[in-house]
Order: structure tokens, then C-alpha cells, then sequence
């Protein structure tokens, strides 16, 4: 053990009140997933349709800190306030929306007994704190006061009734099977991950995630053919930054959700490496979760985007009833396995 | 800019120092090579579309001349955009719209005029319904050609970018 | 001194609706104005008026690209009108050029030789493959499909860089000329064509997989913007919006001009009217401007490719000169084509549709008249007829569907 | 040629003449009171469609005219274009609109009016299209026009 001060601000750092929200899997693993990801999107995209993507930037690494370069841009551009929003809201309201989806680091375990705030019931926590960002949304196309913005308002309001039902349940249908609410204990009883256990629950929250981020083919409220931007095109500079970081913010929080639910969680693959390490275990999660991202984002390069009627019947004809239908498969499965 | 100081301390006028402060601070060579070079590599244009050459833009981001790689993406409203290219002829209907949309973006904005009609009329010199864009904007670079190749777009990106680094923009703050 | 200041404009929003016969009370509209900086709109401006998420009009707001071609092609001797018009649709070059080339052939009572007639069709097929994958790409990328958009403008390439194999120029090519063609075919064309022919018949595989045959785009593009043959005919509509409602008009069959009559080939019709039917026909005509370019390749007469009686003025070492390397000069007295007194119209199908020109000449070296009517100011209807009470959403995908060009329009 | 004849029949009795200046090119000039009720015959005959709307300034006659280009979807009228025009003297140019006979003579006809000052009674929609929307001066298609030799210095609502 390391004495003295150094030693004890390295302890204080390496506990996990502190190191979960502000290292990992908080906020720099956060940015370092934001600046990446969206780098490793446009090179996917590009890849697919026969290009390079973001190059000279960086040649050697294929452009790798091109997500750098936009956000130094963003930094330093003009951060424009519309003479008629509504400034505090306009201002306030992307801030917001960024510490609503850094909060739930601190109730999502990296690795075993490794959590900011060890609570009993940190699944449905993390979910309503997501939860919380959708009337953020409506409260920033309310703010700029602008038409399209708007429209981007009332078209996140449908959604969000939409997905947010699905989404809780099918989250839901697993805790049940599992019987406890717990993240963490949720990943230490699943022997086989949960995806083959319910695959039903974890094809409605993969799209309900990917609806809930907005990511194709739910792109629809940020909708760029029809509304510009949807509640995000009077943004600019830092304030644009926030308000598109957070977005992919929240799909990494969802897809930890996600690799915790359905994908064992941080244990890997090979379990012999977990016995080599614990540390192993966080960066078995990480790439889970990593990989999630990738797909999720790979959408992309092959999906156009739904007609809200369409999505809104999608969520409510299909995921709905899927999502009840999980739930009662996992209620079969207790019966049949007698409990986990 | 709100200081809360101001009416406390006997500093004399702290809004001012504090600006002064930071635009020297922006204007040193670290931050502000930084911040150059960050914006030559993220010019992101609008998209407005003025005239045909628009066509030639277009394949200017297809994938035999891919302008992605220098960072530059089209994108969707003006207020995240820097880059305003005039594709070819800007007619008077047009130009009030160019002409907001440039009023509209964020500083630093630069103005790229694509075509032989964006400097002088081209083929259409004597027509009713244009205007030069040069005397609405401050042009960066002309792309010559009616309608120019992509592999000119890219060349006047690389010549855009090269300018932005060394700080001799016609676009001023 | 005309009446233009003083008279009303007895315009109503719902002016489409009183014409089919609709009410106007009880609408409670929201009204948005798309364009013309807006990434779905292009060179124009469509001013929407909602009912909730149903579209009661939409309004296309054209003129953005105005260049006023009509009146500068009354100040230029009629050879300087064919790159004036040529930027009118600089993505379709050799077609639109066609109609007026043959417009002033008609005054002139000149006729191509064959092969330049066979050199023209070349072009004008390879112009259609690319005029329609850049529809294609338009059509993606107003879904939101950026693959399609890519692969389409990146398949454009192939086309576009036969196209300047042939003639020297990427897009505006000024190719064909009154009395015949400005170039030779090159000699490693043929084999540079069916190349491209065979990449492009694997590529439209690729695109049914991910683009026609994709779940979301079905949904997005089945039974949207639907119009049918009766109402396709009444507002006039041209080009393959009209043959997927189902009507089996083409001014390539209807004028017999070119080499078409010495050519085989199927225009695909549909019955649907859809945005479907639209993208569908679209992608069975470039099949069959591929077969025709075949057919052209292997059927091409040897032959002159400029007429006798322009090509006797050109003084002998000029004459040397296009022998040996197959590229006209043109003799100095074509700049001062002096046509009789008279009209003549003209109608050449294009990518997008037909084009119309009528000239009227007075017999001075400049034209009176060029009267040129575009088959996207013909389509430029639809915005309204397709859109009324389809969804907002539907708003790009029948923009995409009917592959308006704007500066064509606009003229 | 049996659809030239045909034509005829339908049109002279209105004091049409009628003449094919190419093959496949009819024209008919027509006065204006008949113009409606040719219009309705030559719809009547087949011609479905207008394919344009135009006016050519005659300065020296003083006299406008006003053409429409009809012509068919139908296979067997494929190829053959009628030209009914009729002439309108140039201080007073106001004709009937045609869009009920051909609806597809919506927006030639505006642009008719907006590039000639040709006025359509009884068309819906007779507001700027090409031009922008506070355009001053005389339309542009007219051959008084003068065209400038050099470009002009645009004066825009700029705000400094």
C-alpha cells in the first residue's frame, strides 16, 4: 500500500466514488467513446460507400482525431443566441441534458462491487435518468423558438411515449426473470447471458435504445431532410456540441444498460482472463459495450430513416406487444428453471 | 458580459481586462495555431445550393473524389456550419438567400465562389437576373471553370486551408 | 406601361384544392418554408402548410436559379446558344442540347449524317445513365440513405468519364452541333463502354439489395405521392413520372429522331403511379440505355460526322486535320448560321422527361425566339398534386421520387 | 396527312387558318373571342396536353402573340405538335386563361404573364414565379427590354 499524501490522493481517485463518474466508465471513458465513436461512424460509412472518410487530419492514423479538430472548432466558433428564444432555457437546457446522461455513470457497476453509488435498484435508476432527457429536448425546440425546432419537439414527444414503455419493460422482463433490480447483481446471476435467455427482451431494447438515441432508422427527430436539425438546428458552436455529444452519450449509457442485461456484462468472454486481473473485467465491459456502439452506429451506412407514423407504429404494434411478450416468456422461464 | 466583481473590487473596468485578457490569450501562438488548425480541418459547408454547379460539388464528396478526407462534411443548418460556397450563378432571388444565410452563420465563416458565374457572370455576363458575388461577400477563393472539376473544389480546400493556418483570410472578426 | 404592377394576383393558398374540387374552410394551417438553404430542398423553396402531420398544399416557390436563358439566347447567334442552354441542365447536357440543335437543323434544312445521328444517340444514352443515377442519389439522400447517394454519384463517375472520353468535357460537353458532332468516336471506346456496362449491371444488383428491395425504403416509397394515368395526362406530366403512372409516351419513340427507329428498345411502363414506380422505371431505363449503347456500338455506320456542305468550307490542312484526328474545327462562317424566316419546334426526351424548344427565326443571324419548355417546369405541378394529404415526412421522399431539377426549372 | 385534316375541319369553321409549316407541325391562328372554343375542340380532337405557353413579342406589328403548343399522349397522334395561337395588341394584352380546358397550362401561363405581361382572365395564380418577388420594371421578354451589356450593381436590403 502507498502512505503519504500521493498515496492517499491516488486511493481517494482509485475508489470508486471517484474513479466510476470521472473515469471509467464515466465521463473521460465517455469522451474518449464520443471523440472515437463517431470517428469509427463516418470511417464505417465511408467504407461502405467506397471512400476514405476523415484522412488528412491525421494520415498515419487515418484521421483518427478528426472528432479533435471539430470540437477545438466548436470551441472557438461563435455560440449564437436567436434574439427571440428564450435565453436561459436555450443556454441552460443542453447543459442540462449532458449531466443527465453523465449522472448515471455513478449507478452503473464497472466491474464486480466497483460502483460510484452501490443502490439496490440502479436498473430502473439509470433508465429514468435517461428518461429525463426527452422533455429536455422539448424544452430546448421550445427555447429557440423557431418553426423547425419545434416540429423537433412535438416529434420527440411522440417518440418518446413510443419507446420509453417498451423500453422500461423489456428491461424489466429480465430483472424479473433474475428478480432483482440490481445492475450488479443482475450481471453475477446471469451463467448465460441474458440475450439467449430472452432474445425477444433484448431485440426490443436494442431498438428501443437505438430509437431512444435517435440513431437510423429513428432518426426522426433530429429528421435533417424535413426539419433541418429538429430541436437542435438553432445551436451552434459549444452549445451544438453538447447537444449532439449527448445524444451519443446516452447510447453508450443504454449500451452498457444493454451489455449488463443481455451480454454477461464485464464477464469475458475467455472467463480464465478474469482471473489474470480484475481490471480485465472493466475492459471486457468496455468492449461489449463498444462493440454495441459500433453496431448501433453501423445502422447507418444501410437503413433509410422511418416515417414517424411508421416508427410510432412500430413502437406501439410491435415493440409494445413484443415487450409484454418478453416478460411473460421470462415468467415461463422462471417456471420451467425453477429461479435462476 | 456579467461580472459580478465589478461593483466590489476597486480594479478599475474588470469586463475589459477580462476580455482583453482572453483575446490575448486566443490570439497567442499555442491557442490560436490551435484553434487554426482545428478550423482548416473542420470546414463544414451549407448547404446551399445556388446554381448548377452544384452538380460539380456534389461529386466533389462522392467517392472517386471523397472531400471528406479533408474534413469537410455538408452540413444541415447554417449556424453549424463555417464554409458558405456559392455553386455558380447567384441570382438576385438567390443572393437575399445567400446573403441571410451568411448572416446567420457563426464567426469564423468563410466564402468559397464556385464557377465563372460567381466571378464575373460567366455566360450568362448580360443577364437581368445576377449578381457578383464578390461585391456581397468576402470571397477567399474563386474556383475558375464553367463548371469547375471536383478536383478544383478539393484544390481550393487545400488553398482554403492553407490561408486559415496562415491567418490571411479575407473574412476578418 | 402594362398592366403587370396593377393587376391582382388573385392567388389563394388553396387554389389546387378549389381546382380538384376540395373545400378550403376548416383547415388550421402551420406554415413552413423549406429552402432554399435547407438540406432537402435544393435550389428552390416548397412553402408547406400543415394540418397537424398532413400536408394541405404545398407550394413550390421556383426562380432561385433564373438565369434567364430565353432572353440571352435572343442576343447570341444561334451555334453560342447551345452552351447557353446546356447549363440548364448541366447534369443531362447532350439531350438538352439535342431538342434545340434540332430545332435549328429544321430551320436550316440540314440532317445529320448517320454516324453522327448514331454518335448523338451514344451520348444522349450515356447522359440518361448518369441524369438518372443522380436522381438516384438525390432520391437517397432525401431518405437519409447516404449509401445510396454515395454509390449513385459514385457510379455517376463511370458514365460521366465515358461521357469525356467521347467528347472532351465532363458535363457540358457541346457535342452535338447543327449538322452534325464535334468528336470521333475514340478508338478504345468501345472496350472502355462495355466495361462500364458490365460494373454497372453488377451495381444495379447491388442497389436492389440495399436500396429497392430494403424494408424501410418499401415503406417509405410504396403507395406515396400516388398519381394515375388520367391525372397524369391532364396536368401534362413528362418523362418516366408520367410511364410509371402508367401512360406509355416517350418523345424517343413519338418523334423517331436519332438512330431510335434503327434501335430496339422496351420503354418500361408501370402501372402503379407511385414513388416506387417511379424509382423502378427509372432503374429499367438505365437497363435499357445500356442495350442501346450495345446496339449503337455494334451497329454504327463508318461515315462523315459533320455535314457536307459546312465540311466543304474548311481549307485543306484543316480538313487534314479532323481526318487524322477525328476532332472538328468548325469552318469560320458557323459562327453566322443564317436560317430562313420561319418556326420550328423540336422535342427530345431527356433524363428527366421531354424538352420542347420552339424557335422562331426572323432571318437574321440571332434567333427572334427560343422558346425552351424543360420537363422539370412540366413536373414542377406535381409538387403540389403529389404532396396534398400525403404526410410531411412524404415530402422528401416525393421530391426524391419525381427527381426535380432545379436550375432546369428555372431555366 | 389525316390528322392536318381533321384539325381543319374542327378549326376553320372559327375563321382558323390552318396550315403544316413542318411535318408534324400544325399551325392554327385563331382569334382571340374563338380561342377558348378551339382550345375546347382541339381537346376535344385528342390534344390532351399543352406542352407550352408562350408569347412572342411582334414590336413591329404592335401585336403579341400568344401560342399554346397542344399535343397528345395518345399513340396515334404521337409526333404531331398544334400551335393555336392568337394575337393580342401589345399596350392591351389580355386573353381568357385556358387552364380549364388544359390544367397543365398552369404555370406556362404565369410565366406568360410574367415574362410578357400577357394578362390570363380568370387564372387563379397570376403572381411572380421566376423573377423575384418585388421585381420593377417592364417584363423582360418583351423586345423593348433593353438586356444591359454589362451586369448590373444589384441594390439588396442590406442592413449595416
Amino acid at each position: 500500500m502507498t502512505t503519504g499524501t500521493i498515496g492517499r490522493i491516488v486511493d481517494f481517485v482509485l475508489s470508486p466514488h471517484i474513479f466510476a463518474p470521472l473515469i471509467y466508465p464515466g465521463l473521460l471513458a465517455a469522451t474518449l467513446v464520443l471523440l472515437t465513436l463517431i470517428w469509427a461512424e463516418r470511417k464505417m460509412t465511408a467504407k461502405v460507400q467506397l471512400r476514405y472518410g476523415p484522412l488528412y487530419v491525421l494520415k498515419p492514423l487515418g484521421g483518427a482525431i478528426q472528432l479533435i479538430a471539430d470540437a477545438i472548432k466548436f470551441m472557438f466558433q461563435e455560440p449564437i443566441m436567436p434574439r427571440n428564444a428564450d435565453k436561459w432555457v436555450f443556454a441552460l437546457a443542453p447543459v442540462a441534458m449532458m449531466a443527465f446522461t453523465i449522472i448515471p455513470f455513478a449507478f452503473i457497476p464497472a466491474a464486480p462491487g466497483f460502483v460510484g453509488v452501490d443502490v439496490e435498484y440502479s436498473l430502473p435508476l439509470v433508465l429514468s435518468l435517461s428518461a429525463l432527457i426527452p422533455p429536455l429536448i422539448l424544452a430546448t425546440s421550445w427555447a429557440a423558438n423557431n418553426k423547425f425546432t419545434l416540429l423537433g419537439g412535438v416529434r420527440e414527444a411522440f417518440m418518446m411515449v413510443a419507446y420509453e414503455v417498451s423500453l422500461f419493460i423489456a428491461a424489466f422482463a429480465v430483472a424479473s426473470y433474475y428478480g432483482t433490480l440490481s445492475l450488479s447483481k443482475i450481471v453475477e446471476a446471469q451463467s448465460v447471458p441474458g440475450i439467449i435467455l430472452n432474445p425477444i427482451a433484448a431485440g426490443v431494447f436494442f431498438v428501443t435504445m437505438l430509437m431512444t438515441a435517435s440513431k437510423l432508422p429513428y432518426d426522426i427527430v433530429e429528421g435533417e431532410q424535413e426539419i433541418v436539425a429538429g430541436p437542435f438546428t438553432e445551436y451552434s458552436g459549444i452549445l451544438y456540441m453538447l447537444v449532439m455529444g449527448a445524444s451519443y452519450m446516452e447510447l453508450y449509457v443504454l449500451s452498457l444498460v444493454f451489455v449488463e442485461l443481455f451480454l454477461g456484462g464485464w464477464k469475458p468472454v475467455i472467463p480464465a482472463l478474469a482471473s489474470i486481473h480484475p481490471a480485465f473485467e472493466g475492459i471486457s465491459l468496455f468492449i461489449k459495450a463498444y462493440l454495441v456502439l459500433l453496431f448501433a452506429v453501423f445502422l447507418r451506412s444501410v437503413y433509410a430513416r422511418y416515417r414517424l407514423d411508421q416508427a410510432l407504429e412500430i413502437g406501439w404494434k410491435k415493440l409494445f406487444p413484443l415487450a409484454l411478450l418478453s416478460v411473460i416468456w421470462s415468467l415461463a422461464l422462471l417456471l420451467v428453471a425453477g429461479g435462476a | 458580459m456579467f461580472c459580478p466583481l465589478s461593483g466590489l473590487m476597486m480594479v478599475g473596468n474588470l469586463e475589459e481586462v477580462a476580455r482583453k485578457a482572453t483575446r490575448w490569450l486566443v490570439e497567442k501562438t499555442p491557442v490560436r495555431s490551435l484553434k487554426d488548425w482545428a478550423i482548416a480541418f473542420s470546414l463544414w459547408p451549407v448547404h446551399l445550393t445556388t446554381s448548377c454547379c452544384g452538380a460539380e460539388f456534389a461529386a466533389a464528396s462522392n467517392p472517386r473524389f471523397d472531400a471528406e478526407r479533408f474534413g469537410f462534411l455538408p452540413f444541415i443548418s447554417p449556424r453549424q456550419t463555417n464554409l458558405l460556397l456559392i455553386e455558380g450563378t447567384l441570382t438576385k432571388k438567390m443572393a437575399r438567400a445567400a446573403e441571410i444565410v451568411y448572416q446567420q452563420m457563426p464567426s469564423p465563416r468563410y466564402v468559397v465562389a464556385m464557377g465563372a458565374c460567381a466571378i464575373d457572370g460567366g455566360i450568362f455576363y448580360n443577364s437581368y437576373n445576377i449578381v457578383r458575388v464578390h461585391e456581397l461577400f468576402p470571397v477567399e477563393e474563386f474556383i475558375p471553370g464553367c463548371p469547375p472539376r471536383p478536383e478544383a473544389v478539393a484544390r481550393a480546400i487545400i488553398m482554403l486551408q492553407k490561408r486559415i493556418r496562415e491567418g490571411r483570410t479575407a473574412f476578418k472578426v | 406601361m402594362t398592366s403587370q404592377g396593377s393587376s391582382e394576383p388573385r392567388a389563394s393558398p388553396y387554389f389546387w384544392y378549389r381546382l380538384m374540387g376540395r373545400d378550403e374552410e376548416g383547415y388550421d394551417v402551420y406554415e413552413l418554408f423549406i429552402g432554399p438553404q435547407h438540406p432537402a430542398s435544393g435550389h428552390m423553396r416548397i412553402i408547406v402548410r400543415l394540418d397537424g402531420d398532413i400536408i394541405v398544399d404545398a407550394e413550390p416557390d421556383i426562380g432561385y436559379v433564373h438565369r434567364t436563358m430565353e432572353k440571352l439566347a435572343e442576343g447570341r447567334e444561334y451555334i453560342k446558344n447551345i452552351p447557353l442552354f446546356e447549363r440548364a441542365t448541366i447534369i443531362d447536357a447532350a439531350n438538352i442540347t439535342w431538342g434545340y440543335v434540332r430545332a435549328v437543323e429544321q430551320l436550316l434544312g440540314l440532317e445529320a449524317p448517320p454516324r453522327a445521328e448514331y454518335l448523338r444517340t451514344l451520348l444522349a444514352e450515356i447522359n440518361r445513365i448518369a441524369s438518372h443515377l443522380y436522381g438516384f442519389g438525390i432520391a437517397g439522400i432525401m431518405l437519409n440513405h447516404s449509401t445510396m447517394f454515395m454509390w449513385a454519384f459514385g457510379d455517376r463517375e463511370v458514365w460521366v468519364q465515358l461521357a469525356e472520353d467521347l467528347t472532351g468535357a465532363r458535363l457540358t460537353h457541346s457535342y452535338i452541333i447543327p449538322g452534325g458532332v464535334r468528336r470521333n468516336l475514340p478508338q478504345d471506346f468501345r472496350e472502355k463502354a462495355l466495361k462500364a456496362i458490365r460494373y454497372m449491371e453488377k451495381r444495379l444488383q447491388d442497389y436492389e439489395r440495399i436500396f429497392v428491395k430494403n424494408p424501410v425504403i418499401i415503406a417509405r416509397y410504396v403507395d406515396v405521392g400516388v398519381i394515375k394515368a388520367d391525372e397524369a395526362k391532364r396536368l401534362g406530366i413528362v418523362g418516366p413520372n408520367l410511364r410509371a403512372a402508367g401512360v406509355r409516351y416517350d418523345a424517343r419513340i413519338a418523334e423517331k429522331y436519332g438512330a431510335y427507329p434503327e434501335l430496339e428498345f422496351e420503354i418500361p411502363v408501370r402501372e402503379e403511379g407511385d414513388a416506387m414506380a417511379r424509382l423502378l422505371v427509372r432503374i429499367e431505363e438505365i437497363r435499357q440505355s445500356m442495350s442501346i449503347i450495345k446496339q449503337i456500338l455494334d451497329k454504327i455506320p463508318d461515315g462523315p460526322i459533320f455535314h457536307e456542305k459546312y465540311y466543304r468550307m474548311l481549307p485543306p490542312k484543316l480538313k487534314e486535320f479532323v481526318e487524322s484526328t477525328g476532332r472538328l474545327k468548325l469552318p469560320g462562317a458557323f459562327i453566322r448560321l443564317k436560317p430562313e424566316p420561319g418556326e420550328a419546334v423540336a422535342r427530345v426526351e431527356m433524363g428527366h422527361g421531354e424538352v420542347f424548344y420552339h424557335i422562331v427565326s426572323d432571318g437574321s443571324i440571332k434567333p427572334y425566339r427560343v422558346r425552351v419548355i424543360t420537363p422539370a417546369f412540366r413536373n414542377v405541378v406535381l409538387y403540389r398534386y403529389l404532396t396534398r394529404g400525403a404526410r410531411f415526412m412524404d415530402l422528401p421522399a416525393i421530391y426524391g421520387s419525381i427527381d426535380y431539377f432545379p436550375p432546369e426549372g428555372d431555366r | 396527312m389525316a390528322i392536318l385534316d381533321k384539325v381543319k375541319e374542327a378549326l376553320e369553321p372559327l375563321g382558323a387558318k390552318v396550315e403544316e409549316v413542318r411535318p408534324g407541325y400544325i399551325t392554327a391562328s385563331i382569334s382571340v373571342e374563338n380561342l377558348k372554343k378551339a382550345a375546347q375542340l382541339l381537346f376535344n380532337l385528342g390534344f390532351d396536353h399543352v406542352v407550352s405557353v408562350e408569347g412572342v413579342d411582334w414590336i413591329k406589328d404592335n401585336e403579341i402573340e400568344v401560342a399554346y403548343h397542344a399535343a397528345s399522349y395518345e399513340p396515334e397522334l404521337h409526333g404531331v405538335i398544334v400551335k393555336l395561337s392568337t394575337r393580342v395588341p401589345r399596350d392591351k394584352p389580355e386573353l381568357e386563361t385556358l387552364i380549364d380546358v388544359w390544367p397543365s397550362a398552369l404555370y406556362p401561363e404565369r410565366e406568360t404573364w410574367e415574362m410578357l405581361g400577357v394578362v390570363f382572365k380568370g387564372h387563379p395564380e397570376l403572381k411572380r414565379l421566376l423573377l423575384p418577388p418585388d421585381y420593377q420594371g417592364p417584363p423582360p421578354l418583351r423586345k423593348d427590354y433593353k438586356v444591359p451589356e454589362e451586369g448590373f450593381i444589384v441594390d439588396l436590403t442590406r442592413k449595416q
